[in-house]
């Protein structure tokens, strides 16, 4: 039988010992009336062989479109060696390191993690993943609203400059708390939030903490030392949400104004994960020394075994639903430990050197691309403001016709601003990371072209 | 050593990256990093070989027979791994059409069917990212469901004290208050005070059945009851359903609500600890509120349904609608069981769980419940060791690390002293168990003889029993870079 | 710099510790004329993205044409789990277990191959492994040669019916050493050799050997039996040579005839290996206990070490030529151990009973694919013989004008046979796995059927 | 314990077959197997666990230094399985015709063409499968050079002392007679000797330079003067070729016919003991003789030429030409170098083993040639040691490995007494150079404070010393089921 070892001569000594007839017999305190009569609609099983076929087709049938989507995922190069040490079985098939001795493997790698990810935002300390970028950020409203001491306000501010889908996640993930996230308008010119527009939408009453995107979503640069500056002179924190890949050149929230930001996170996809239709990516959560107990998640610190010898081990447990319960500071268990490994061993690999690289020739590919659409006559750049690694264009015709046409010539033409801020319409959000070449940017401003004499 | 400590100034693996260093001039100065980024600089075979090491030095499934209740540690089927990782489903952005995306969308609208058919649900979303997470969706769903009623009132959901700990956090996520019904010395509910404490106020129930004990709750339909006339829903805490899969569904018991923990039921890799996913099923009633996105199929074409699509969602878990690369292992593991392995699953895994009680009780141990059958898993505890060789249940649980087995959980359920929740799987083979019977009675012998063995433990690990109390006391969080002088 | 950890300041330390001035200085014993001035043609070094988008490139342009090709390569299932496990860095990248106790790993997958092989074949012993299939039957023949005390002959018996390369290759590898491959007609009617025609080939002179495979190049099964007992009757060792999964059906060499074939070898490739263009691959060779010395290559053997625990090592290296050089049994060192690797984990994964289904559906597939096939007007089997797992076709026009047809439909119509034997053309040999479905045949059947039409 | 001891009857993975067994009454009866086979019944995860924990038992580049000369141990990149691994090349059929093999061969010949700059020959051919094969194809086609040109009577090839018993091996198998040539104190060929061996009689020289004592033998060019004038040809091991590439071409000191180990200098994966690739190089009188196949390039068309397209090739070394696998595996990496890579890989290798001979003479140890510049690898001798302790090489050697290195290669070349033979290789970082160092100067203390702790080493590894002699003696090679009743 597939994935289960007995014989029937097993079967036989084990009832035997057990003093029961049948398998049956051991399900024998379940109601009758309950026992489910079949599995009906499922299928039967297939070999390994048959799912193979099934499965390939499956992935054929997506094909592997030349991909200008960034909005918040990124189709990065990623070294054969991570996913091959990754999903080693040791790795892959042991469980959160409650036995620490049997799990220095896994520890040893949350620590470096935890080092390399409070390197890359310059903050004190960093927990071991949460779920992705959006949850992360969800997670970093509840610590900041828990960990200011200076306000019992429970709003925070929250930019429409920041990933929709991030906004909605996190409306979704603290409302019941009673959270308020109160947003917060951008520049129409820059596509910028400054600290003008905090200030308009925090009149209304006092809040906790802000939230400042580096880039934000449509790839602006935002002035983070004065929004954060000005977010501890009202006594809110500052909460930093960050392209791991943009931190290897832009300046990190530790060093963001006077004495840096509060919290930091983000989505760690871009170091070393797979697009992967969404998922599983890991959220990241780093912030300042002082916060440690209020942050979520699993944590591994340093020790020492009984011989005087250096270990790891999870560690400020006592923030934790398992032993804490519903005081906890979050309702956390599984997180996103494979992911972590992924990026920990991927962050190893590509150094800071490396990082560095990729972060510019993201840059610089988006640059050109920009240049290269923007030879078209009605696309141009829908903000002012300084980007990185993604560009808003206006677009000469109505968006999802357009995205459509190049789909179906297997281009993914961008992200419709339109379909979540219709003031834009139209719009669309383009990103070039490293993985494209000059020759893809050509045939993309070709098709669009093309697609657009054909209007 | 740390990867950090094997760095050296200068040290590159440029194969990994762009050859050259595009021109960024064009970024203010003022938004630039100043310094370098503290990241190691290592040769990717210092990389390689640092990481092949520390992998050597976990126990996992794949090496170890890993007991550990509540978590069913099974065999992640490799081939889950490797047609995951197609190259067609690793490349697709989760923004792309979805003339691009109707092979992952079938895999997950099949995979949506078969979950409503194995919990007995009305509808499943497959959004949440974990088991934790899809607790909270769960409990958020049954606040919108008595919000949308009308129904404010209702904001305590009532906790056997025996749940997992994400339970009741969880319900204080949604807004909740908490309140915890004791477990009866039988391992069942106690009726009676969970009649006394519903009301009114009582929004539901969160229960896993075949609890945390490991027994199934055999008046799960008088709890039902209970809790539906006092206006009440009930929630599946679905952390158990390997016990149960396909021989009775959650949905026939009367739950309104459950999650699944796929990494659990469905075999997804652990990860040393995730990346889980944690789909949800719901009863009629409650499918409005079901977290998006969902794939719904109109005629031969998969459509996604978002947030305009379904107004009363209670809306996304996360940023691209969940952990798709779990989804896709989870369904693969499903196609590959198929109805008849599902029911295999849940029949072997009850045996090797009543077998390893039986024969544990053989040797002398004490069963939590000795009057229960055991469900997927059971609970030994240790409590007359305890007294009688002055040796707890972490003692043990180091010990056995030595002896090549992974601990069982200790210390959970809460309820029960110096307990090892024990949960072989059904993918352990008779000689894993009868091995691990030996290596109990072995230790027992030695904490007999000298406890101090015992209390030693671990000796043939990678390190010794490590300090906890100091690494929470004397905190260190994060390697430091020495400043070096540019 | 790729694969290369050293720092500047790292060189800098070395080369004072040397006592030299620069990395140049340590090849000042090379005669100056002789130092290579540039590696002029030799294209600038890619990073691993841009080889990835290369080589992609590459393997996509071959596509993935339906395969009705065996000819002594078969497209099998392979389960998941063999080459995560195999490409595992502690099997990949060790060498030569020449230090045991730091290789128990590597040994003792090689005794339990050695196992698996004596099992299947039937044999007593088994090496380690040979390079391919056909090296292994030249270095079978050699060693049947040495081998045999009863004859001083050095002509070994060898029917055409054996897959042409392996004839080819052996001759090359062998005629050097003055051993004559004296070749067998086969029977045109059922393209079986029957002992008959041994008897024909070995008038002329007395014979070291024999060659006999099961089944042969045509898939035809040979009275393996009467061959062999016709052999020992004659003092000629029988080698057998074999497919490893048609073991799972078929009688084993150890079973032949009144006392079992004396060497057996064969193409490891069905237990696990991909098809590969061809290689590596892992050529077996198993033997009666009796001629253990004379066999060539790695062997691992069974011992104790110094507490008495069961342990594993290389043995019989005194055959070796790293010891006894120019007297060894084979020049060989190197073998193929990562593929002994995968073909132990496939056999340990897929079990006896696996095997043998496998090999049923083979064999049932060809049949059906016969029965498709022999439908089209002038498609006829080209033999009278049970076969198993190929099968030799008739075709009613030129081969090569037909496969190159059905190759532009991405299927590969089987093996031209005319090429390798005018007297047979047109013929062509096919064989359809348990990969291949009812539809992937009657597709076949259809275009083979409309390309005919279309002559 | 050994996976057929884990064996149970009727225990079996059936996902991994089909699922039905197939009807196959038609096989005669008395050609089928009477018994079934015995290999073992094991549960999916019970294999994996096996191999998973077997492999952990290894020592591999991936997990230690491991300096084992004259095999070039550096690390494999990950690229080059993955690439070499994509679909489209490992499905495709070695009998697939020329239109679907256009990718694959463009590989295949650019490697042909940059093995040829590299060596400096005129033409190479890929399909010997692994170094000694390669050895085999050279001296086949200087016999089939000497034999076309009716020079029937050159039956002797020459081979120093110390090379690699491959040499010898091949040139017996390629039905010649062998003559060895001593080497000089100073570690090059002696001249002399070379002189008074050459004749009428002499169809070659197999030569590795720098040679298996790793100096570079300055009189090469006489050498090759020496044979050539004779009549003789220069056959070129590229065992060594690491040390000079980009450095000095053999092609340009007079060799005629060279292999190269893929596995070696191009990092092929060594595979616990294989798989390599032996590409052999020739002058341009060797042409004609190369084994086949060769790819050739035709405008854009790449074509496959085989033995009726070259009635003078010595024919094949293998069923279907060669390693294809490994030869992918090669290109990937050579085009991930480039040439500056390709320099570099020399410069490094030669400064690595130059500098740990500079630290263990330091540390006290005798180079076997203290004189000489070392090429990539070099000799160290304990004879002192083994005069002075009682401890032999292999007993340094033993005890290395509980110090977490892999041993040198010991007692070869033969006729260096005591030796270690030691190649670090360029990707190894400074830090693991000045470990060994350590752990040689440690080990040596031990020796001579108490030489049983050699004696006795290993202590730490899987198994203590094995009984190699116990092994030839009474041999046991392989399980054999204990036969039950059916």
């Amino acid at each position: 039988m597939p994935f289960i070892p007995h014989t029937e001569a097993d079967v036989a000594e084990m009832l035997a010992a057990i003093g029961a007839e049948s398998i049956d017999d051991l399900f024998d305190e379940i109601p009758p009336e309950l026992r489910a009569k079949g599995l009906d609609g499922i299928p039967a099983g297939l070999s390994e062989m048959d799912v193979t076929r099934l499965l390939q087709g499956r992935a054929r049938a997506d094909g592997q479109p030349l991909c200008f989507i960034g909005a918040g995922a990124y189709e990065h190069h990623i070294p054969a060696a991570v996913w091959q040490i990754t999903t080693r079985g040791e790795f892959y098939s042991a469980y959160t390191p409650y036995q620490a001795e049997a799990s220095q493997g896994t520890l040893q790698v949350l620590y470096e993690f935890q080092s390399m990810m409070t390197g890359l935002t310059g903050m004190d300390v960093s927990n071991a993943s949460l779920y992705d970028g959006a949850s992360a950020l969800a997670e970093a409203v509840l610590m900041a609203v828990r960990a200011n001491r200076k306000s019992k306000s429970k709003r925070v501010l929250i930019p429409k400059s920041l990933h929709p889908s991030y906004r909605r996640t996190a409306r979704g993930l603290v409302g019941n708390q009673g959270i308020e996230l109160v947003e917060v308008d951008f520049d129409p010119a820059t596509g910028q939030t400054p600290v003008a527009q905090y200030e308009a939408a925090a009149a209304d009453g006092e809040c906790a903490a802000l939230v400042v995107p580096q880039p934000n979503f449509f790839g602006a640069l935002e002035d983070v030392d004065a929004v954060t500056d000005w977010a501890h002179e009202r006594n809110m924190l500052a909460i930093g949400v960050v392209n791991p890949v943009a931190m290897a050149l832009l300046s990190p929230p530790g060093d963001w104004g006077e004495t840096g930001a509060d919290i930091a996170c983000g989505e760690g996809q871009p170091l070393g994960m797979p697009l992967a239709s969404g998922g599983p990516y890991l959220g990241f959560l780093t912030c300042k020394q002082d916060f440690v107990r209020q942050l979520p998640g699993r944590i591994a610190g340093k020790t020492l075994d009984a011989d005087g010898k250096v270990g790891y081990t999870l560690t400020l447990q006592a923030r934790e639903q398992h032993i804490r319960r519903s005081k906890a500071t979050s309702n956390i268990c599984t997180n996103q430990g494979l992911l972590v490994t992924a990026a920990t061993i991927h962050m190893a690999i590509v150094g800071a050197e490396g990082l560095e690289r990729v972060a510019a020739s993201c840059h610089a590919n988006t640059r050109r691309l920009t240049e290269l659409l923007c030879e078209i006559p009605g696309v141009e750049p829908l903000f002012d403001a300084p980007v990185f690694h993604e560009q808003a264009l206006r677009l000469p015709a109505p968006t999802d016709k357009l995205l459509r046409a190049l789909a179906a010539q297997d281009i993914l033409g961008g992200f419709d601003l339109g379909a979540e801020y219709p003031e834009l319409d139209p719009a669309v959000l383009v990103c070039a990371t490293e993985m494209r070449t000059e020759e893809d940017m050509v045939a993309f401003r070709d098709k669009l072209a093309a697609v657009l004499s054909d209007e | 050593m740390l990867i950090q400590e094997q760095s050296r100034h200068g040290r590159t693996a440029t194969a990994q990256a762009p050859l050259e260093m595009a021109d960024v001039s064009d970024l203010p100065a003022g938004l630039r990093r100043k310094q370098r980024a503290a990241l190691p600089e290592v040769s990717e075979l210092q990389a390689v070989r640092h990481y092949t090491r520390l992998s050597q030095q976990n126990f996992a499934i794949d090496t170890h027979f890993y007991p550990l209740g509540s978590c069913t540690m099974k065999y992640n089927p490799r081939a889950c791994n490797s047609l995951a990782s197609l190259p067609g489903f690793l490349a697709r952005h989760p923004a792309a059409p979805e003339s691009h995306s109707q092979g992952i969308m079938a895999c997950l609208h099949e995979l949506q069917d078969m979950l409503k058919i194995v919990t007995g649900m009305h509808a499943v979303s497959l959004a949440p990212a974990a088991g934790a997470q899809g607790e909270l969706a769960g409990v958020m769903m049954i606040r919108a469901y008595h919000d949308a009623r009308g129904d404010h009132e209702r904001r305590e959901i009532l906790v056997p004290d025996a749940a997992h700990g994400t339970n009741p956090a969880s319900a204080i996520m949604a807004g909740f208050q908490v309140r915890e019904i004791p477990t009866g010395s039988n391992g069942d509910v106690d009726i009676a005070a969970l009649r006394d404490a519903v009301g009114p106020q009582t929004a539901g129930i969160m229960l896993t059945n075949p609890s945390t004990v490991g027994v199934f709750d055999r008046n799960i339909q008088a709890i039902a009851e209970t809790v539906h006339e006092a206006g009440g829903l009930l929630y599946y805490d679905g952390a158990n359903l390997n016990a149960i899969l396909g021989k009775v569904r959650p949905g026939d018991m009367g739950f309104d609500v459950i999650h699944m923990n796929l990494h659990k039921t469905f075999s997804t890799p652990h990860g040393g600890g995730g990346p889980g996913a944690g789909p949800v099923g719901v009863s009629k009633r409650l499918e409005p509120y079901l977290p998006v996105p969902l794939v719904v199929k109109d005629g031969d074409d998969y459509h996604w349904q978002v947030e305009h699509d379904r107004p009363e969602s209670i809306g996304r878990m996360t940023a691209f609608g969940g952990n798709m690369g779990i989804l896709l292992r989870a369904y693969i593991y499903a196609r590959l069981l198929g109805a008849e392995g599902m029911r295999r699953v849940s029949e072997y895994a009850t045996l090797n769980a009543n077998y390893l009680l039986a024969r544990l009780k053989d040797a002398g141990f004490t069963a939590a419940y000795p009057e229960r059958r055991a469900s997927h898993e059971f609970i030994v505890t240790l409590k007359r060791e305890a007294k009688e060789y002055g040796t707890n249940a972490m003692d043990f649980a180091k010990r056995l690390l030595d002896y090549g087995f992974h601990a069982p959980t200790t210390y959970f359920p809460l309820l029960v002293p110096e307990c090892l929740l024990v949960e072989p799987t059904e993918s352990e083979p008779k000689e894993a168990l009868d091995g691990f019977v030996d290596a109990m009675t072995k230790i027992r012998a030695e904490a007999q003889e000298n406890p101090d063995t015992l209390k030693q433990a671990p000796y043939s690990l990678p390190v010794r029993r490590l300090d906890d109390v100091r690494a929470a006391r004397q905190l260190d969080l994060a390697w430091r870079p020495e400043r070096v002088e540019d």
